[in-house]
C-alpha cells in the first residue's frame, strides 16, 4: 500500500513564540489523486501548504516524498525531485514575457542555468514547447506580453502553465482559485481537471463547491489540527466539520 | 587651442592699451579645501589672498595679467589631481597654489612636474614635499611637519617638558609626524614613555587619554590633524588632564582650530606657526584688510603663505618678463624672499622656503583683549635652525 | 499543434526579441563610433574619467538592476583592485595589462567572499551587510602598509602595454581604457541575455517563485555578485593607471553611494542606463568643483528628485517612451 | 594585586566604564534607528545628520536665543523631530508602497543635503558647546577620573532607553505599534490612525538621535560631519542586535561599547574595526542578528 502514497507527513508541528500554527498533523495523499487541504480562517492550511514546500522549518515531525525522508531539504532541492507548488498571490515574474516566465520553468531542466557566457538565443530551442504549454492554458496570443501586463486570471493561468512545466510528479496549488472571477473558476477548474491525469495535487481552496466537483479526498484542518478527513460528502456532513466554519470562519 | 586664443586676446588688449611695457598674463590656480576639515584654513581665505598679492603687487601697471582660478579638491587626491591635470592641459593654469592635505599636494607635486609647471604649496604639512619626492617645480613655503615637530618639541623640552607620551593617528600622516617629533625630543634630551595609536578619524579619545595620564608623562604629543585633534583637547579639558599638570602639545593645530575649540578648552595649549596676525605692524595692516574681505576672520599662516608665494611669484615673472617655469623658478630661488608677512627669507634649492618660525602658547580666557586675540609668544626659532637641514632631507636636487 | 507552430512563425515574441537585440547592436556601434573619435573633440583624461565610472556603474547595475540586489559597499571592489593594480604595478614592476589582471583577479576573489556572507540576507539587510564588509576594507586599507594611509598609492607607472605601447601619452592610454570599457559593457550585456540572465531576472522579480521552480536561488546570486565586484574591480584597476593613483576615496562609503545615484539617475535595470548616468555625475562633478560643499548639495537634491519622482532614469524614461528596452 | 595582561585592573575598570559611556551613545541611536526599521521598515539613512542637527540646535539655542543646556535637552530633540515628521510627510509617506529600499537611497540623499548645507553655513571646524555648569568637574573614583559629565550621559541614556523599551513593550501604545508593524490594516480597523502613528513614530526616532546629538554636544566636536562616520558603526550595531529588535540594539549598543573599549586598551589600532569584526562573526553564526527573528 505505501508505493500508492506518494507524500505524508506524521506528526508535523510548528511553532512561533509558544504560538502553535500546526499541531501534529499527519496526511497521506495517494498518487494520481486530486487531495483538498480546507479549514476556517487560521486553520494552518498554509502554514501548513509552506513546511510541505519547505519554505517553513518544522519544530518536529516528518515529511515524506516518494519514500524519502524531505524533512531537511531545502525548497529549491524538493522543487528538482518533482514536488512543486504555486503561490496564494498570484506568483509570476513581471517583467519577464508570458513566454520567457514558462520557458524560465524549462530552462531548468535543460541545464546550463550557470552559462553566463553563453547567448539567450540557445533558449530559442525551448520556444517551442513553452508555447505548447501557453496554449494548454489560453494564453498562446499573450505570448510576448510582460507577465505584469497580464489581468489577474491570466497571471493564474500563466503560473499553471510554469508549474506544468516542470512537468512535476506532485502539485500542490495554494488557492488557485483566490480572488477570481466566476468564469474563469470555470477554466481553471477545468484546467486541473486535466492537469491531474498522470499526477498528485493538493491543493489549499475556500471554494466549497470547487472542493467539491474537483477533489477525491479531502482533509478538515482547524487550530493546527486534522478535524475530519474522508470524501466530500463524508466531510461536510461531519458535525464537527460544520460547527468549525458556523464557529470560527463565518462569526 | 583655448590658451592660444587667450594669449591672443591678450595680446591685442595690450596693444591697443598702447602699453610700452611686454605683456605678460599669468593664470593663477588656487586648489584647496572649500568644503571639508580645512576649508576654514584655506579655503576662499587663500583665494582672498591670491588676490591681494596680485592687487599689491600692482600687477597690471607692471604689465603683467594675473587670472585667478580655484576649485575645491575634497582632500581627496584623485580629485585633486584630476583637477590639476585640467587646469594644466586644457585651462592654461601656470601655477597651482596652496594645497593643504599632504596626500593630494604630494599628487599634484608629481603632475606639476611632469607637465613642467609651477607648483608653490602652503597649506600641506608633509615634509616629504622638500625631502624624497623633492621637485625642481615646487616650493614648500609656509610650514611643514619637521617645522612643527622641531619648533614644539625642542622648546617643549627647553621649558621642562622632558618626557613624552604621543597619541598618534593611525595613519601615515600620523606616524611621519610623530616619528619627526620623537626624534627632536630625544635629540634635546627629552624621553618618550609611550605611544597610543588611535584609529583615523575617531570621535572618543578619553579611553586613550586615560593612557597618557597613567604614563605620567609630563608632555602629550597629538601627532594628529583636525577635527581628531580638536576632540582630544576638548575631551583631555573635560577628564582635567592640563589642570592635573601634564601639557598638551598639539603638533599640527592651526588658529581656526583654537577659534573652534574656544580659549576656555584650548587654553594652555603649546603649538607651533609661522604667522600669526597680531605679531606686528605689518601683520596687523594685512590681517585687518583681509579681515574687511573675509568677513571679519584673521588670516591663518596658511593664507599668509599664499599671500607671500603668489608675490614672490609674480616678482620673478616682472624681473624675467616670461613666465618659462624653469627660468621662473631659478630666478624665484636666487632671489632673496622679503614680504611683508614672513619678513626676509629665501627659497632653497630644495623648494624648501626658510624663515622664523614661532612658538606661541594659547592665552587663558581672562588675559584675551577679544576675538581673534588667542597666542602669547613664548619662542621665535630663527629661520636657520627652523627647518630641516638641507643635506638630510634625502631630497635628489641637493646632491647635483 | 500545427497552429502553434504557424504562430510561432509570426510570433511577436522572438520579433520583438530580435528587433531589441537590433537596437541594442545599433547603440554600440554608435558608441564604439563615438568613443574613437571623442578624443578630438574633448579632454581625453575626463573622457577616461568617465569610461572607468561608466563601467563601474554598469557592473553594479548588473547587480541591483538585473540581480534586484542592493549592494551599499561595492567601493570594497573598486578600491581593493585599484589598490591592488597600483601596487603591482609601482611596487612589482608588472606591465599595465597583468597590474589589471591582477586587481582584478583580487576584486573578484573579494567578491566572492563577501558575496558568499552577504547572500545569506535579503533586501535592507543584505544592503547593510555589504555595507559594513566594505567598512572593514576601508579601515584595512586606510592600516595596511602598503596602501600609503592617506597618501594612498601615489605616482604609479602607467608603463608599456605588452612591453611594447608606451601609455604615457594620454590618447593612447584612452584607446586603452575605451576598449576595456567596450569590452567589459558587452560582456555585462551578455551576461544579461544569457540563460543565466533569464534566470537572474526570474530571481529579481519573484524569488521565492524561482525556489519553487527549483533553481537553488543563492548560487545564481552568489554568481552575479562575484561578476559584479570583479567588473567593478576592473573599472579600478584601470582608474588607478589612468590617475597612476589609489586612494582612500576609491574605498570610501561614499563611493559606494556615489555608484548607486549613477545608477539610478541613468535609470536602473536599463542596458545604456548606468553609462548616462555616470557621465551625467562626473561632468557635473567636474564642472562644479568650484562650489565645494554645493556639489554633495546638490547630489543629495538629484538623489532625492530621482526616489521621488523619477525612479525609472533617464534611460528608463526614453526607453517608456520608445516602448523598447534600451 | 594581580595584572590582565599587563594592565592593572583598576586601569582596566576605568576603561570599561569609558567603553560604557561610548555605548550609550551607540544604545541611543540604534535605539532610534530601529524603532524606525522596525514599524517603517526604513533604514533611517538621514540617522547621522539628524543626530548632529541636534547638537546644532543646541549650540543655536544658546548663540541664538540664549537658551541653555537643559532646555536644549528638551527642546533640540522636538525641533528636529518635528523636522522629521515634514520629512516623513514630504517624502516617506509617498513611498511607503514601493520597495523599501528607495526609504535607504532617500534617506541618504537628504543626509547629503543636510550635512552639505550645514558645512556651507558653518564650515566644518567645529563650534563650541560648553559642560553645562551643574555637570562641571569630576569626581575621582579611586581607578579613575570620572568626568560628572560623562556619568550624566550613561544615566541619562540608560533612563531613556528603558523608558522607549517600557513604552513600547509593556503599554498599550507600545502594543498598538507593535500591532501596526505586523498588521496596519487590522489595527487601522481598530479605529487607530496608523499613518499619523507612523510619522510620529519616525519623529520619535529622529528625536532620539537628536537627543544624543545634544549628550554629545558638550564632549565631542561640534561639527557637520560629526554623524557620518558614525552611522556606519550604529548601522553595524543594528544589524549585530538584530533590525528591529529593541532590547537587541539596546543590550547591544552598550554591549558593543564595552568591547570596543576593551580593544582600545589592548589593541588600540583596531578600536574601529572590532565592531565589524564582531558583526561577520555573529551574521555567520547567526544571520538574523543576536536578538532579531529569523524571517
Amino acid at each position: 500500500m505505501t508505493a500508492d502514497i506518494i507524500l505524508s507527513t506524521r506528526d508535523l508541528t510548528i511553532e512561533f513564540k509558544g504560538f502553535v500554527a500546526v499541531d501534529g498533523v499527519s496526511l497521506d495523499i495517494r498518487r494520481g489523486t486530486i487531495h483538498a487541504l480546507i479549514g476556517p480562517n487560521g486553520a494552518g492550511k498554509t502554514t501548513c501548504f509552506n513546511l510541505l514546500t519547505k519554505f517553513l522549518t518544522p519544530t518536529k515531525g516528518t515529511i515524506t516524498f516518494k519514500g524519502n525522508d524531505i524533512t531537511a531539504l531545502r525548497p529549491a532541492t524538493v522543487a528538482r525531485l518533482g514536488l512543486v507548488r504555486s503561490f496564494q498571490i498570484s506568483a509570476v515574474f513581471p517583467h519577464l514575457t508570458a513566454l520567457e516566465n514558462v520557458r524560465v520553468a524549462l530552462q531548468r531542466k535543460r541545464g546550463g542555468s550557470f552559462d553566463f557566457w553563453r547567448s539567450e538565443r540557445v533558449l530559442r530551442a525551448l520556444n517551442d514547447e513553452a508555447l505548447n504549454l501557453l496554449d494548454a492554458v489560453g494564453l498562446a496570443d499573450f505570448a510576448a506580453m510582460p507577465a505584469v501586463e497580464l489581468s489577474y486570471g491570466r497571471k493564474r493561468a500563466l503560473e499553471i502553465a510554469t508549474t506544468l512545466a516542470l512537468d512535476p510528479e506532485m502539485l500542490l496549488l495554494d488557492e488557485p482559485m483566490a480572488g477570481m472571477g466566476h468564469e474563469d473558476v470555470e477554466r481553471i477548474a477545468a484546467l486541473i481537471r486535466r492537469v491531474s491525469a498522470n499526477r498528485t495535487i493538493l491543493m489549499v481552496e475556500h471554494n466549497l463547491s470547487v472542493v467539491a466537483s474537483l477533489s477525491d479526498h479531502i482533509t478538515v484542518l482547524a487550530r493546527g489540527k486534522v478535524l475530519a478527513e474522508g470524501n466530500y460528502a463524508t466531510v461536510s456532513s461531519n458535525p464537527a466539520v460544520i460547527e468549525a466554519y458556523i464557529g470560527a470562519g463565518h462569526a | 587651442m583655448k590658451t592660444g586664443r587667450m594669449l591672443l586676446a591678450t595680446a591685442l588688449v595690450a596693444l591697443f592699451a598702447g602699453g610700452a611695457q611686454a605683456q605678460v598674463s599669468v593664470k593663477l590656480g588656487v586648489l584647496n579645501d572649500r568644503s571639508g576639515l580645512y576649508a576654514d584654513l584655506s579655503g576662499e581665505g587663500s583665494v582672498i589672498a591670491a588676490r591681494m598679492a596680485a592687487e599689491d603687487f600692482k600687477a597690471k601697471e607692471k604689465g603683467i595679467n594675473v587670472e585667478i582660478i580655484s576649485a575645491d579638491h575634497q582632500n581627496k587626491p584623485d580629485i585633486g589631481s584630476n583637477i590639476a591635470r585640467q587646469w594644466y592641459d586644457q585651462d592654461g593654469v601656470d601655477v597651482i597654489l596652496d594645497v593643504p592635505t599632504s596626500s593630494v599636494a604630494l599628487a599634484i607635486n608629481q603632475i606639476t612636474r611632469e607637465k613642467n609647471k609651477i607648483f608653490i604649496n602652503s597649506g600641506a604639512a608633509a615634509s616629504d614635499l622638500t625631502g624624497k619626492q623633492c621637485s625642481p617645480n615646487t616650493i614648500h613655503w609656509t610650514y611643514d611637519t619637521w617645522a612643527l615637530a622641531n619648533g614644539t618639541g625642542s622648546a617643549m623640552v627647553k621649558t621642562g617638558g622632558d618626557t613624552w607620551f604621543f597619541l598618534t593617528a593611525d595613519y601615515a600622516f600620523g606616524h611621519a609626524l610623530e616619528r619627526d617629533t620623537i626624534a627632536v625630543v630625544e635629540k634635546s634630551g627629552g624621553k618618550v614613555l609611550g605611544t597610543v595609536r588611535h584609529p583615523f578619524p575617531g570621535s572618543d579619545f578619553s579611553s586613550f587619554l586615560l593612557q597618557a595620564q597613567s604614563s605620567g608623562a609630563k608632555v602629550i604629543g597629538l601627532a594628529n590633524a583636525g577635527g581628531d585633534t580638536i576632540n582630544s583637547i576638548k575631551q583631555a579639558a573635560e577628564f582635567g588632564i592640563t589642570q592635573a599638570g601634564q601639557n598638551l602639545a598639539g603638533l599640527l593645530v592651526f588658529i581656526t582650530d583654537v577659534n573652534a575649540l574656544g580659549l576656555q578648552t584650548a587654553q594652555g595649549l603649546v603649538l607651533t606657526e609661522s604667522f600669526y596676525w597680531d605679531l606686528n605692524d605689518e601683520t596687523r595692516a594685512f590681517a585687518k584688510r583681509f579681515a574687511e574681505k573675509s568677513g571679519g576672520k584673521m588670516p591663518t599662516m596658511v593664507q599668509a603663505g599664499v599671500y607671500a608665494g603668489t608675490l614672490h611669484y609674480l616678482k620673478a615673472v616682472e624681473a624675467l618678463k616670461d613666465k618659462d617655469s624653469a627660468k621662473v623658478m631659478a630666478k624665484m630661488k636666487e632671489t632673496p624672499t622679503e614680504d611683508p608677512l614672513f619678513g626676509k627669507g629665501e627659497v632653497r634649492a630644495d623648494g624648501r622656503k626658510i624663515h622664523d618660525m614661532y612658538l606661541f602658547e594659547v592665552k587663558k580666557p581672562e588675559e584675551s583683549k577679544g576675538p581673534w586675540d588667542f597666542y602669547k609668544l613664548v619662542a621665535t626659532i630663527p629661520a636657520a635652525e627652523a627647518f630641516r637641514p638641507l643635506d638630510q632631507g634625502e631630497c635628489p636636487l641637493v646632491k647635483g | 499543434m500545427a497552429s502553434v507552430s504557424e504562430r510561432m512563425a509570426t510570433a511577436p515574441t522572438t520579433r520583438a526579441a530580435v528587433e531589441a537585440a537590433n537596437l541594442h547592436r545599433a547603440i554600440f556601434i554608435a558608441i564604439a563610433v563615438f568613443l574613437a573619435g571623442a578624443p578630438f573633440l574633448l579632454y581625453p583624461v575626463f573622457l577616461m574619467k568617465v569610461l572607468c565610472f561608466a563601467l563601474f556603474a554598469c557592473a553594479f547595475n548588473l547587480l541591483l538592476g538585473y540581480g534586484g540586489l542592493l549592494s551599499f559597499g561595492h567601493a570594497a571592489y573598486l578600491g581593493t583592485a585599484s589598490y591592488i593594480c597600483a601596487h603591482t604595478a609601482k611596487v612589482w614592476g608588472m606591465p599595465p595589462e597583468l597590474a589589471i589582471l591582477f586587481g582584478t583577479a583580487a576584486a573578484a576573489a573579494l567578491g566572492f567572499v563577501f558575496g558568499s556572507l552577504a547572500i545569506r540576507r535579503q533586501g535592507i539587510y543584505f544592503a547593510m551587510i555589504t555595507l559594513a564588509l566594505a567598512q572593514m576594507v576601508f579601515f584595512f586599507s586606510l592600516q595596511a602598509p602598503f596602501t600609503g594611509g592617506e597618501d594612498g598609492i601615489q605616482a604609479v607607472p602607467r608603463g608599456r602595454l605588452f612591453g611594447l605601447i608606451d601609455l604615457s601619452r594620454d590618447t593612447t592610454l584612452y584607446y586603452l581604457v575605451a576598449v576595456i570599457f567596450l569590452a567589459g559593457v558587452l560582456f555585462i550585456y551578455r551576461v544579461i541575455h544569457s540563460p543565466f540572465g533569464q534566470v537572474l531576472k526570474a530571481i529579481r522579480d519573484n524569488e521565492p517563485r524561482a525556489i519553487s521552480l527549483g533553481y537553488a536561488t543563492n548560487r545564481y546570486k552568489l554568481v552575479v555578485f562575484t561578476l559584479s565586484a570583479t567588473l567593478a574591480g576592473l573599472a579600478g584597476a584601470t582608474k588607478a593607471i589612468v590617475f597612476q593613483l589609489a586612494s582612500l576615496t576609491d574605498v570610501h562609503w561614499t563611493m559606494s553611494g556615489e555608484v548607486v545615484l549613477m545608477t539610478l539617475v541613468g535609470g536602473m535595470g536599463t542596458v545604456f542606463g548606468p553609462m548616462v548616468g555616470a557621465a551625467v555625475i562626473v561632468t557635473m562633478q567636474n564642472y562644479l568643483a568650484h562650489l565645494g560643499a554645493w556639489v554633495t548639495v546638490i547630489q543629495g537634491i538629484i538623489f532625492v528628485i530621482c526616489v521621488m519622482l523619477f525612479r525609472e532614469g533617464i534611460i528608463g524614461v526614453i526607453a517608456k517612451k520608445l516602448k523598447r528596452p534600451l | 594585586m594581580f595584572e590582565l595582561l599587563g594592565i592593572p585592573p583598576q586601569a582596566l575598570f576605568g576603561q570599561l566604564l569609558l567603553g560604557l559611556i561610548n555605548g550609550s551613545f551607540y544604545a541611543i541611536l540604534s535605539l532610534g534607528l530601529a524603532i524606525i526599521f522596525g514599524l517603517l521598515n526604513i533604514i533611517n539613512f538621514t540617522h547621522g545628520a539628524q543626530y548632529m542637527m541636534g547638537a546644532f540646535v543646541a549650540w543655536m539655542l544658546l548663540n541664538y536665543a540664549g537658551i541653555g543646556y537643559w532646555w536644549a535637552l528638551l527642546l533640540a530633540p522636538v525641533i528636529v523631530g518635528a523636522t522629521g515628521i515634514v520629512i516623513d510627510r514630504l517624502f516617506l509617506a509617498r513611498l511607503r508602497d514601493l520597495d523599501h529600499l528607495y526609504g535607504l537611497l532617500l534617506t541618504f540623499g537628504l543626509a547629503l543635503i543636510i550635512q552639505g548645507l550645514f558645512r556651507n553655513q558653518y564650515g566644518v571646524s567645529g563650534l563650541p558647546y560648553s559642560i553645562p555648569p551643574e555637570l562641571a568637574g569630576g569626581r575621582n573614583l579611586g581607578f579613575m577620573f570620572l568626568p560628572n559629565y560623562r556619568g550624566w550621559v550613561v544615566i541619562a541614556s540608560l533612563a531613556v532607553c528603558l523608558a522607549t523599551w517600557f513604552v513600547i513593550e509593556k503599554t498599550r501604545l507600545g502594543a498598538y505599534l507593535r500591532a501596526a508593524t505586523e498588521n496596519p490594516t487590522l489595527v487601522q480597523a481598530f479605529g487607530i490612525n496608523v499613518p499619523r502613528l507612523i510619522t510620529l513614530t519616525y519623529g520619535f526616532g529622529v528625536g532620539l538621535a537628536a537627543l544624543a546629538g545634544v549628550l554629545a554636544a558638550p564632549i565631542y566636536s561640534v561639527n557637520p560631519n560629526m554623524g557620518a562616520d558614525l552611522i556606519i558603526v550604529v548601522f553595524a550595531v543594528v544589524v549585530i542586535g538584530g533590525m528591529g529588535s529593541i532590547l537587541g540594539s539596546i543590550v547591544t549598543g552598550f554591549g558593543l561599547g564595552l568591547i570596543e573599549g576593551l580593544t582600545k586598551v589592548f589593541y588600540p589600532e583596531a578600536a574601529a574595526t572590532v565592531i565589524f569584526v564582531v558583526m561577520v562573526v555573529v551574521l555567520l553564526v547567526k544571520p538574523a542578528g543576536l536578538f532579531g527573528r529569523t524571517a
